[in-house]
């Protein structure tokens, strides 16, 4: 394990002039290409190993250098303003962005040891052991019990009808949705309300067994208490997924969350226990966010 | 070439008319925008104005352009009747007391004199006479409808800039005629349905009265070749339906066979696989095949695939007829390839994205993406070009003309020579048989039965397909 | 902020405005649509497809060596364009009717219930139908009396009882007749051609049997009752007139597939004979004049289907066509006398006239002079 | 660094089932690309069956011949007037050089049939030189004489020699061949048939007439059904309430879109022709009939195109205080106006080529004149390539291809538009 200490960029940035900050500006603020991330970003058994990720839209240049770990059984918030890049980090992690035009990634992602971008690594095999959850609820137009069996029925996961319902009243179970729908499976997925969908959405991801949940901003598109629902879940779910989670909420990100990331214009800025990032941010673009000065 | 010269000086005078109206307009929409903004004391005031400045020069516009243009629609309906009335009033008493035709032919005469055109034969001076007094009834009418027309324009026009205040609501005048015009719009489609049926109905009932509605329409043996003509006794006269509509059906299903498969996979691989390039020069071309004259295809069916068809088939010791409805079916399929192809690559890519990111994020692969996903959510839409394309078929008529014959046959075998409802209803029409026949109202009848076989099965399409809307919405 | 706001306003109010200026040059079109379908200055033809190509040639030198505008052609069918020329007098009827057939008199009863009491019939000439196969097939030599085995739908069985047609090999019907399946694409029962050829070649067939010949003479009831059963012919089919019941059995070609019912495109039919060298194909004589290289007529009766052989009136199977002129439209339509001048002359209609040269087969020379006289002076058909 | 592949029980499942639902997406991305060829080819098929018939159509046989333009027969008083120029008969000057080039040929049988290797539009063809060129006069010229169809059709090799030395014109042949070795005929570009109009002549028939028909009909189809197709979309889309009287709207529209053409032309028939009274064989009537036609298509494609654009953009126009007229014309229907031409083209696509109902307006006519506006009596380029296949001359089977040869260009052109139209705005939500 080898510990990268890079205090250095971010001491000068916020020895500089952490009273003369201009608020209005710091969106401006190039960190350079040799920009290091202030904090841990390795832990000692990751899920997740990303060293060096770079991703391109074409000529746009999204994620600058990004290193990171992903710790088994942990939830890690990826926070920081809109178009920093957070998200597309997290579709990096089970190759979504494969499905964007022009979209190239570099760098190495090791999921158990094995980069997920090599090319004998299957992209199909990949999301069944990484999942994902949308921002917006997007359950298919089919009943809710077939939106759960979708997944286990294309892996090929259930070998008979009642395997299947097992593992949809399962999913439904761990969602915590089970209740609320067990008398109308047969009804269609999308006539349920948007808190309900979402829960829909991930029981539906782990119905699969994934390994890791990738969720990307599950709550922003639901009002507070289906939000708080979905972070009761992730908090359950933690026992037996690794979940990573974008979220524009630091009270979310510091509710649900072990470790935090804070990502700015592309670079992963600051990483650490979320406790810390929250109370004691090393790096002045961290505390200026977190404080609410801009973002 | 002096016809098209009188065609000539009417557009010309009608352009006139338009390009003045034009002037008009523009000038008032200019003028109703600027007492709107003074209504107010200019730019700044602005918000006082109920709408926007620009709606109250609209409010002008339509003023002057909808009754104008309505009069002079009204006039141009009236005029010649108006004008020939005033030459009759002036002919020969022993003319005006000819019977209503032939008062119309010798209006036709006057008015080939009046324009000019050659005449059969020397024109009597009472004809010539009137020529004259048409031709200057025509001029005094012209000026009287330019000025008139442009009159009401301008007074439209005033009224609306008169009425024109801060207050006045411009924005929701100008939108409620707006909305008028297109509910005038959508109407145009319930008058087509009261014309068609309209059209048909009476010769059907006329044919009814002949032959019994229960043996047209359950009849097994269509054979209208006997027992018709008024010097032709018949062994056989037949008019059942059926063997019609088994053809129909026939040649529309082996159409649909080769047009769904090929236009939905196509539709899917263009829109989910194939790169933009290919997208943007295989989809226009599949379209041409939508666009290429049904005669054209009936030549191609008829001289192309039909001989094919059937030297395959004998090549493998098939009898097969060399009007097979294969054939024909075969070439329709291709026509409608594009319906089902186009309409359905519309659907799906209006399929939502996260959907699909759905799909992926669990692991599924593309095509499975695709089947359980994508197809299920677009059906609605595909099976409306499905529907399309099955209308196209059971209504295509030049194809089968040309390439399935006429022979009904009640077969569902596909290699035998069948014929079709629009087939029949076209050569009952244009042949060269006694009118008024049973047979000739046949056809109108056959007419009134596709109609009405349409009409229901896209009631039931409808509902179907609104079931499946509310469904997933 | 308001200005920006105000232009993009007017863009799309300059839209609503061209859709309005559209509409108005179409209402303006529509307005003078009206106005011009007050007076026609051209002839107005319609009626059969099969005198179509002949007229629209007359037309065409009509248009070319008068002043007047060339003629409007429409082919409707001979039915459709009685139906039309039947519905009155006046510029919106057509002037002048094309037929491949006689006017009937139900047809006549039409017009003249309509006002159109005065029509000139004028025959023009005649044509053939012929029986051809693929050049690719040897040539063959059939009577009247063979056709009519081979596609009538009752033919005479072995006791001289009417049994349904059994035959499916041309060999079947005359052992001197080659080894091939009985395939016969035709025009349908809505064509003029259909009609001549019923009467032509399958009546006359049938007349060769002395039973049907009997019984097409026959108007004693008795004796029709008596043929019928001999000929076993349902009682259900009793006509006074013994012609009647012969027709009916005659003139019914079979539906069991041997006889094809091929459409009106005559083009198409001799495309699809040059695909399938087995069948026959019936159509008009100019079709076969035309595509020789590709199709020959049969013999029939022992004569060829050539141009002198019709025209003297040696090969059985041809029939007169018509056009029919409306008197009341004479000179107040203009160019009408001139049309029919055009038409009668020796220059067209003649042996070697350009009428000739597209097919028509001309009538003898007397008769043509008698159907001049009557075209020139407008003779009226006889009245009902 | 990681502790190795601690592989789930469920994911080995997921590896087994790999390979084959890889093999099944091969396969159904093979279907789908075979389909697209297969469709494809259908194109390629038809296009170079009609190519390989029509291309020589576009090249037509003229014969070289010394004409003397003799003033006796031309214009003895010298005048030079075109009036009298155009009394005179060009026939014999034309004959003339024949006769003398044939001496042989005699018997007025022969002579009629030597005379038939010119068409009959070559006197007036040598009339229009002198009047356009007076100067001529009394010259002996070498004029290209436009050939009978006969001929061309002999020298293309479209009727072989052998079946024309069968019949009765067996002496053409051999006329034709000496032409041919003195270098009098020649094939050149057949400019008339873009600029005449019918005849029954096929070397002198020309597309010009249905072309100008079809423009006013479709013109006419285009002004109408445009704009009633998309407020009628409109409506339906954007404003109709869901009552009784929309869902009638809606099952009509949808029902006209089945309803075959040919009860469209009874239609038309019955209301334009017989109740309002326009005139049989006008453009105008064909353009209202094909306007009815393409309506529905155009309305179902419009509404489609509507209901594609995202509620949210309506909200959200709403939401700042747009009306509701606003919000469609200033936001909804800019978004789907490209899907609406798309509609518009495939149905204009569809009204250029149908035959059937111009069947009942008396369209299927023979018209030589070109019409001058859409109240002439008039053909559609269709309608032409129907007559013209059924017509026996054999010149007119390579025409009859031809003339699909120009339509489709059309279609060509008017899908190009619809490309880049696509092209230019298309978008996924």
């Amino acid at each position: 394990m080898s510990l990268i200490e890079t205090t250095m960029v971010g001491e000068e940035t916020a020895g500089e002039a952490p009273s003369v900050s201009r608020p209005e500006q710091p969106m401006q603020e190039d960190l350079g290409s040799d920009f290091q991330t202030v904090g841990e970003v390795r832990v000692d058994n990751p899920a997740i190993s990303t060293t060096g990720v770079q991703v391109y839209y074409g000529e746009k240049h999204a994620i600058r250098n990004v290193s990171l770990d992903i710790g088994k059984n942990q939830v890690i918030a990826m926070i920081g303003p809109s178009g920093c890049g957070k998200s597309t980090y997290l579709r990096c992690l089970n190759r979504m962005n494969d499905t964007i035009e022009g979209c190239r990634v570099e760098g190495e992602i090791l999921l158990d040891g094995e980069n997920i971008y090599d090319k004998s690594i299957d992209v199909v095999a990949l999301r069944a052991r990484v999942g994902m959850v949308f921002q917006k609820p997007n359950p298919f137009p089919k009943s809710i019990y077939d939106n759960i069996a979708y997944g286990p029925k294309i892996h090929g996961l259930a070998a008979n009808r009642t395997e299947l319902d097992e593992i949809v009243e399962r999913s439904l179970r761990r969602a915590g949705l089970w209740e609320e729908v067990k008398d109308r499976l047969d009804a269609p997925g999308t006539g349920l309300s948007g808190g309900q969908q979402q829960r829909l959405c991930i029981a539906r991801a782990i119905a699969v067994e994934p390994e890791v949940v990738l969720m990307d901003e599950p709550a922003s598109a639901l009002d507070p208490i289906a939000t708080a629902r979905i972070e009761e879940l992730i908090d359950e779910l933690r026992e037996n997924y690794t979940i990573a989670i974008v979220t524009h909420s630091m009270q979310q990100a510091a509710r649900v969350s072990q470790r935090t990331a804070y990502f700015h214009m592309g670079h992963l800025v600051e990483v650490g226990e979320t406790t810390q990032i929250f109370t004691n941010p090393r790096h002045k673009l961290t505390e200026d966010y977190i404080t609410g000065r801009f973002g | 070439m002096l016809p098209a010269e009188e065609t000539g000086e009417n557009g010309m005078q009608n352009s006139v008319i338009l390009i003045v109206l034009l002037l008009l307009t523009a000038l008032g929409y200019h003028l109703g925008r600027r007492r709107a903004l003074h209504s107010v004391g200019g730019t700044q005031a602005i918000r006082h104005l109920h709408s926007l400045p620009s709606y109250y020069g609209l409010y002008v516009v339509l003023w002057a352009v909808i009754p104008a243009l309505l009069v002079m629609l009204l006039w141009g309906l009236v005029q010649d009747t108006v004008l020939n009335e005033l030459i009759i009033s002036t002919l020969p008493p022993e003319m005006q007391s000819l019977p209503p035709e032939r008062l119309g032919l010798l209006i036709n005469d006057i008015h080939n004199l009046a324009v000019g055109n050659i005449t059969s034969e020397a024109p009597s001076p009472a004809i010539k006479a009137a020529a004259d007094h048409l031709r200057s009834l025509q001029a005094v009418a012209d000026l009287a409808r330019a000025v008139v027309v442009l009159a009401i324009a301008t007074a439209g026009a005033l009224f609306a800039w008169r009425a024109i205040s801060p207050t006045m609501r411009a924005r929701n005048r100008v939108e409620s005629i707006l909305k008028g015009l297109m509910v005038a719009s959508a109407m145009v489609a319930i008058l087509t349905t009261i014309g068609i049926v309209l059209s048909v109905l009476f010769e059907s009932l006329r044919f009814f009265q002949k032959v019994p509605v229960t043996d047209f329409l359950f009849g097994l043996e269509w054979s209208p070749q006997i027992a018709i003509r008024s010097d032709q006794v018949g062994a056989s006269g037949a008019f059942g339906a059926i063997p019609l509509l088994a053809g129909t059906l026939l040649i529309s299903f082996i159409a649909l066979v080769v047009a769904v498969p090929i236009g939905l996979m196509s539709a899917i691989y263009l829109a989910e696989y194939a790169s933009p390039r290919l997208r943007a020069w295989a989809k226009p071309i599949l379209e041409v095949l939508a666009g290429i004259p049904t005669v054209v295809y009936g030549f191609f069916a008829a001289l192309t695939v039909a001989p094919f068809i059937r030297n395959l088939g004998e090549s493998v010791g098939l009898d097969v007829s060399s009007e097979s409805a294969l054939a024909a079916g075969l070439v329709m399929g291709i026509m409608i390839i594009p319906f089902v192809s186009s309409l359905s690559d519309d659907v799906i890519n209006a399929v939502p994205q996260s959907l699909r990111d759905a799909s992926y994020g669990l692991g599924a692969t593309q095509s499975e993406t695709i089947r359980q996903v994508i197809l299920p959510a677009a059906l609605p839409g595909i099976m409306g070009g499905v529907l399309l394309a099955a209308s196209r078929a059971i209504g295509e008529t030049m194809i089968v003309v040309m390439a399935a014959g006429l022979s009904a046959n009640l077969t569902i075998n596909p290699l035998e020579a069948v014929t079709t409802v629009t087939v029949q209803i076209v050569t009952l029409l244009v042949g060269d048989q006694e009118f008024d026949s049973a047979k000739t109202l046949a056809a109108f009848a056959l007419g009134l039965l596709l109609f009405l076989i349409t009409l229901s099965l896209n009631i039931v399409a409808l509902r179907i397909v609104r079931r499946y809307r509310e469904q997933y919405e | 902020m308001d200005r920006s706001r105000t232009r993009c306003s007017t863009q799309s109010e300059s839209d609503v405005i061209k859709k309005t200026l559209a509409m108005a040059a179409l209402s303006a079109t529509l307005v003078s649509g009206v106005a011009q379908a007050a007076s026609r200055d051209y002839i107005s033809i319609v009626g059969s497809s099969t005198v179509y190509p002949f007229a629209t040639v007359v037309a065409e030198q009509f248009g070319r060596k008068t002043r007047f505008k060339t003629p409007k052609i429409e082919s409707t069918g001979s039915g459709g364009g009685m139906k039309l020329f039947c519905a009155g007098v006046g510029i919106e009827t057509p002037d002048i009717t094309n037929a491949s057939r006689r006017m009937k008199k139900s047809e006549q009863q039409k017009c003249f219930d309509n006002g159109v009491k005065g029509i000139t019939e004028v025959k023009i000439g005649y044509d053939g139908i012929v029986v051809a196969n693929s050049r690719k097939a040897p040539r063959l030599h059939l009577t009247r009396r063979d056709l009519f085995l081979a596609l009538a739908r009752k033919v005479p069985g072995p006791d001289g009882k009417l049994i349904d047609n059994p035959y499916k090999n041309w060999k079947d019907v005359d052992a001197k007749l080659p080894n091939e399946p009985i395939e016969v694409l035709g025009p349908p029962p809505t064509s003029g051609t259909r009609d001549a050829f019923e009467e032509l070649a399958m009546g006359a067939g049938a007349k060769t049997f002395p039973d049907l010949a009997k019984l097409r003479k026959s108007k004693d009831p008795a004796e029709i009752r008596a043929l019928m059963k001999k000929l076993g012919i349902p009682e259900s089919a009793f006509n006074k007139k013994g012609k009647k019941v012969f027709k009916a059995v005659a003139y019914a070609i079979r539906e069991d597939g041997a006889y094809i019912e091929a459409g009106e495109n005559d083009n198409l039919i001799v495309q699809k004979l040059e695909a399938n060298p087995q069948a026959l194909g019936i159509f008009g004589f100019s079709f076969l004049d035309q595509n020789a290289d590709k199709i020959q007529g049969s013999f029939i009766d022992g004569e060829a289907p050539t141009f002198d052989n019709i025209a003297e009136g040696k090969y059985p199977v041809s029939r007169p066509l018509f056009f029919y002129v409306k008197k009341a439209h004479v000179g107040k339509v203009p160019g009408i006398p001139e049309y029919i001048a055009e038409f009668t002359s020796e220059d067209a209609w003649g042996d070697e006239g350009y009428l000739a040269d597209k097919g028509l087969i001309p009538m003898p020379e007397e008769e043509r002079e008698k159907y001049r006289n009557i075209a020139r002076n407008l003779v009226q058909m006889p009245n009902l | 660094m990681s502790s190795g592949n601690s592989v789930s029980p469920s994911f080995e499942k997921v590896q087994a089932s790999l390979a084959r639902r890889y093999a099944r997406e091969r396969r159904f991305r093979a279907m789908g690309l075979g389909a697209i060829l297969l469709g494809l080819s259908f194109v390629a098929i038809l296009f170079i069956t009609i190519i390989g018939n029509g291309y020589t159509a576009f090249w037509q046989t003229y014969i070289r011949l010394p004409v003397y333009l003799d003033p006796q027969v031309i214009d003895p008083q010298g005048t030079r007037d075109p009036e009298v120029i155009r009394q005179a008969s060009f026939r014999k000057l034309v004959r003339q050089p024949l006769r003398e080039m044939f001496r042989e040929v005699k018997g007025r049988r022969d002579k009629r049939l030597l005379y038939k290797l010119l068409s009959d539009d070559a006197p007036h063809e040598v009339q229009q030189r002198v009047i356009d060129d007076p100067s001529l006069i009394g010259r002996k010229v070498e004029l290209w004489l436009l050939a009978d169809d006969e001929v061309d059709m002999l020298v293309k090799g479209h009727i072989p020699r052998e079946t024309l030395l069968e019949g009765r014109k067996a002496k053409l042949v051999g006329w034709v061949d000496r032409l041919q070795a003195e270098g009098r005929i020649e094939k050149r570009f057949n400019v008339p048939f873009f600029t005449r109009g019918d005849s029954r002549e096929p070397e002198q028939a020309g597309i010009a007439g249905a072309a100008a028909g079809s423009f006013y009909t479709l013109l006419v189809t285009l002004l109408l059904s445009f704009p009633i197709g998309v407020a009628a979309a409109i409506y339906l889309e954007e404003f109709a309430p869901k009552n009784r009287l929309t869902d009638l709207i809606e099952v009509n529209i949808n029902n006209l879109a089945a309803v075959p053409s040919i009860v469209f032309g009874l239609l038309g028939l019955a209301v334009f022709i017989n109740w309002f009274g326009l005139p049989r064989s006008a453009p105008l009537v064909g353009g209202l009939v094909l306007t009815l036609m393409t309506l529905p298509t155009i309305i179902i494609a419009g509404r489609a195109a509507l209901k594609s654009v995202p509620p949210s953009i309506r909200e959200a126009a709403l939401g700042i205080g747009a009306s509701h007229m606003q919000t469609v014309t200033h936001h909804v229907l800019p978004l789907a106006l490209p899907g609406m031409l798309t509609g518009a083209i495939i149905g204009m696509a569809q009204a250029l080529g149908e035959t059937a109902p111009l069947l009942m307006i008396g369209m299927v006519a023979f018209i030589v004149d070109i019409p001058q506006g859409p109240l002439d009596p008039a053909t559609v380029l269709p309608v032409q390539i129907y007559l013209w296949a059924d017509s026996p001359e054999r010149a007119f089977v390579e025409r009859t291809s031809a003339a699909i040869m120009v339509l489709l260009a059309f279609l060509i052109a008017m899908n190009a538009l619809a490309i880049v139209l696509r092209r230019r705005f298309e978008r996924r939500w």
